[in-house]
């Protein structure tokens, strides 16, 4: 039976129908005999179908998006009313985003496969409308490269003023595909072996954390051609002190914690990036204490002068990604530390909001604990059934 | 229900038999674009005004939502909201989306089934339309299960299994609303 | 870089294969200056590469399968040893399956989109060898027509001593697709509009449920195609009592309970279904108690004269899927109850294992709870993150 | 790990610097085949014999699992076994397979990361692979997540957020095993 096959006895499909008939018939006479409450002398009246809400083409900095990584993205108001989720976006195996703040789009990397854990591959980009969160277009990423790795920074970002996406691939061969984002279409594939992540840095580029403890910057034209390489001198210490991979932009300068509790600051700004000297996080003071960042997203910055890192005590080999206790806050012109915030749940991400008053986003177990920069807790967010690690991104 | 069933059949009998499928979307068009014009709730503006700084910042819940109507009495996003007295699956309300709206991103199936809750508040029993959202993201949030009226799949119209998806983009099930459609026959 | 091309630089992805060649190297080698325990003079031998686990061909009727409905489908040991878990299906939206006994393969009827929850969809069965698991053939439904509705009894059945499978569509319009499962592919489609679900009968047809009260029983050729239909009387009194659709086989025929406490036997051996007599599951003494049968996959059968059935006390309108407290056993020869088994927690699906001695399989909440026939709990399987319904179904 | 890490480096430039990628994976071939003529722990033919008849009927848990050799001490299905100090992911003993081997329906693969556990009996240092299973159904049971040795993913053969599944016919994870290669390099 087809759509269009007319519909005749009752014992045919009609019956799925007596639904919406009734629907309307009920609803265009307001039938109803029911004793009605001398309180409330009218009915409520029939409701629009069909109904689908819509969101602010500019979110408000009180919301967040958060990445589940391999489940959903989800966007919230971590700021206070009551409809605390706004929205979801599918998201898949290691899948990750940009939120552009030029354009009404969200743009999300993901893969999928052809039946569900098995067939064929395909990664792509799914271009969201941030008013409707409806899909409106889609670039698919050539040779099904895309590094499935747990959602972080340095798998995906922008250059080019918003215009191009880099897309971090590794299978275990690593390369960044060059996507413009305006045509919607893929430039092309930029080799960068023993080297991973991609960092926005200079104008139109990006650099990546090589195995040999450099940062190799490579430069692009407007067709996402390279048109140079420059390498950094060796100064992530892999086998003594690496570096996080996460890191956060204060002043322009973006800051890499390492496992020890260093925290090197590089300037990418330019066509060539600055290894700015660094410094330590732990005072002698508190070396006794074993202090040392640890987490996932372990850094967040407020982009004007002050430094947040997850801080644990007694920290040792394989301790790094453990919940921390505390978030100590750093003036970043004096190298000083000027607050510790103990946290009331071990915390594991760490994101500010990019309103005026900015709030700490903490995500701690099935939690997303939000303070205030004071440090109290302003209201705690549920995360139900969140068993992985968090991707914490709040609107700009 | 089953004298609603037997008004069901009649209608039935005295309409769809003389019609196709497709002209009774039409017709279903034609009801919605009536229905558009009557005034709505305002479920979630008053929702979404209500500040939920009263509550324990560290409880992990979500400030009670409400239509702010005390005709309308109850929260959207706890099972308990009597439009949810025959609902199965995931409350929209805890999505994005409302007791009679679906989330940001989702499809509204205009196909669906539909129970007879009662209001608490004005004590008449309204027809509920429940539709399914789909081709959004599912996970689980806000389960609710009530089968007031709900009856075996051998009368799918009367049945809450079933992915009512059907004339969307995407028959992926996201998530469940319960519309009110109009008051429903006394079933004294 | 593709696969092909060398790999010179120590700085070039030749890094990714340090673990394979020191792997090689340290196995062969066995170097190893760690001071050895004198009570273990040698150490641990290297261990196989790739390793995959096997399943015997043929299941020990101590193992059940589990319907996660829309997850996955789950083999599991019932019956005692350590390691309950034997393996794994992938199975999505609405998924269900096929176990026969005269071939090492299981069908899985399944539903995906080329995108996830969006895109091209495609529904088809998965051809799994039960030896390795792996999918050894897949046969796509045309028309994504296949019903989506929780996973149950009725929605898939074999016919033909196993050769055909018969797929329940839900359009909303009602058909059958009919497919050949040694070919492998698909024969043909039946409408049965307003009538619901598919159950075996005759050598080579199947009988539905129809939304007039009747059952329609359908015959076909070797080619899928019709060769006969007939409608019982009505029997299924839709407003008053309804049959549940979930049912169970003693000694051949097949009993469905209803809503209030009715059992309906039929006979589908023959070309034409025989209604029988319905008897009351609930006797005069048991009416104060409001006892009805209650849950999910709510009765059970021993195949040869016993009826086992789930029931709950104060039942009334809205409560016929809420979980059981009991398990009220019936002699089908003589209609009457035998047994009353008392749940440690109540149930919402209920089965039987096929071995010598059965075991009383009932999923509760996040567990399934395994009794022996007297009644007294075995042990129980956690299922973690369970919060929907189960379709149990032990391995014959 | 640093020293090891530098045996690494010196190893792939004795070596890597004149192979191709194809003929590693040869090599590795190679490898495999000599292995598997090892004798292989009895890990799960062990387990399958312990009857789990002793634990509480109603506990809902597992039986314990064991290799049966003292000298290979712990259960394969909890997170504190000796050969998972540097795990990251689900335990596929908890699906059907073993400490060291995939459930049915998967594919392990041959690429990976490897780390460094010591083994409490022996009190022998062992370096373990860490092979992804593969294509299967990945549902988050017996999640596993400990960093020993684990290092940001600049150094991806010892990171454990990778998916390493590569040179399998899908790359979708599902658990992750814990295989001895060979007695580490003294760390003192």
């Amino acid at each position: 039976m087809t759509a269009s096959v007319p519909c005749a006895a009752p014992k045919r499909n009609c019956a799925r129908f007596t639904t919406i008939v009734v629907a309307a018939f009920a609803a265009a006479a307001h039938v109803g005999t029911a004793e009605a409450a001398a309180d409330f002398p009218n009915p409520l009246p029939a409701e629009t179908i069909p109904k689908v809400e819509t969101l602010p083409a500019k979110y408000p900095t009180t919301w967040s998006f958060l990445n589940y990584a391999g489940d959903r993205i989800e966007l919230r108001n971590v700021g206070g009313d009551s409809r605390e989720v706004k929205g979801q976006l599918p998201a898949h195996d290691s899948a990750t985003f940009l939120v552009p703040d030029k354009r009404p789009e969200i743009y999300v990397a993901d893969t999928v496969w052809s039946r569900g854990s098995r067939g064929t591959r395909t990664d792509f980009i799914t271009v969201y409308d941030t008013h409707t969160l409806n899909p409106v277009g889609e670039i698919v990423l050539p040779g099904a490269k895309r590094a499935l790795i747990t959602a972080m920074e340095g798998l995906i970002a922008f250059t080019d003023d918003q215009r191009m996406a880099l897309v971090f691939n590794f299978t275990p061969a690593s390369s960044v595909t060059v996507v413009d984002l305006t045509k919607r279409q893929v430039l092309g594939e930029v080799e960068i072996p023993g080297c991973s992540l991609v960092y926005p840095s200079g104008a139109r580029g990006f650099s990546t954390l090589c195995a040999s403890g450099t940062m190799l910057t490579v430069r692009l034209d407007a067709n996402g051609a390279v048109t140079g390489r420059t390498e950094s001198k060796a100064f992530n210490p892999l086998d003594t002190d690496p570096l996080f991979t996460a890191s956060t932009l204060v002043g322009g300068v973006r800051y890499f914690p390492s496992l020890h509790g260093r925290i090197q600051p590089i300037d990418m700004r330019g066509d060539e990036v600055k290894v700015l000297p660094d410094w330590p996080l732990v005072t002698a003071a508190d070396q006794a204490g074993e202090w040392r960042p640890s987490g996932w997203q372990v850094v967040a910055g407020d982009e004007q002068k002050l430094l947040y890192v997850l801080m644990q005590p007694q920290a040792h080999e394989g301790t790094h990604k453990d919940p921390a206790a505390e978030v100590w806050v750093y003036n970043t012109p004096t190298k000083t530390r000027i607050k510790r915030l103990r946290l009331v749940r071990a915390g594991s991400s760490i994101s500010l909001t990019h309103g005026a008053e900015p709030l700490l986003l903490v995500q701690a177990g099935e939690r997303l604990d939000v303070y205030e920069p004071g440090g109290s807790l302003v209201r705690s967010l549920d995360l139900p059934g969140f068993h992985t690690r968090m991707q914490i991104e709040p609107v700009r | 229900m089953a004298q609603f069933d037997h008004l069901a059949e009649k209608v039935l009998r005295g309409f769809a038999s003389r019609t196709s499928r497709r002209s009774m979307f039409s017709v279903l068009g034609g009801f919605l674009a009536g229905a558009a014009a009557l005034p709505l709730l305002p479920v979630e503006r008053a929702g979404a005004a209500e500040p939920n700084s009263s509550t324990d910042p560290n409880s992990g819940q979500t400030a009670p939502q409400g239509s702010g109507n005390p005709q309308d009495p109850g929260d959207p996003t706890k099972c308990d909201y009597w439009r949810y007295c025959a609902i199965d699956g995931s409350l929209c309300a805890c999505y994005g989306g409302s007791a009679n709206s679906c989330p940001p991103g989702t499809e509204m199936s205009p196909i669906t089934w539909i129970g007879t809750c009662r209001n608490p508040a004005d004590r008449r029993n309204y027809i509920i339309s429940y539709n399914d959202c789909c081709g959004g993201v599912a996970w689980g949030r806000c389960p609710c299960q009530n089968n007031q009226g709900d009856r075996p799949v051998v009368r799918p119209q009367n049945n809450n299994e079933v992915t009512w998806c059907f004339g969307t983009k995407s028959q992926s099930y996201t998530c469940s609303t319960a519309i009110i459609l109009g008051v429903a026959i006394d079933q004294k």
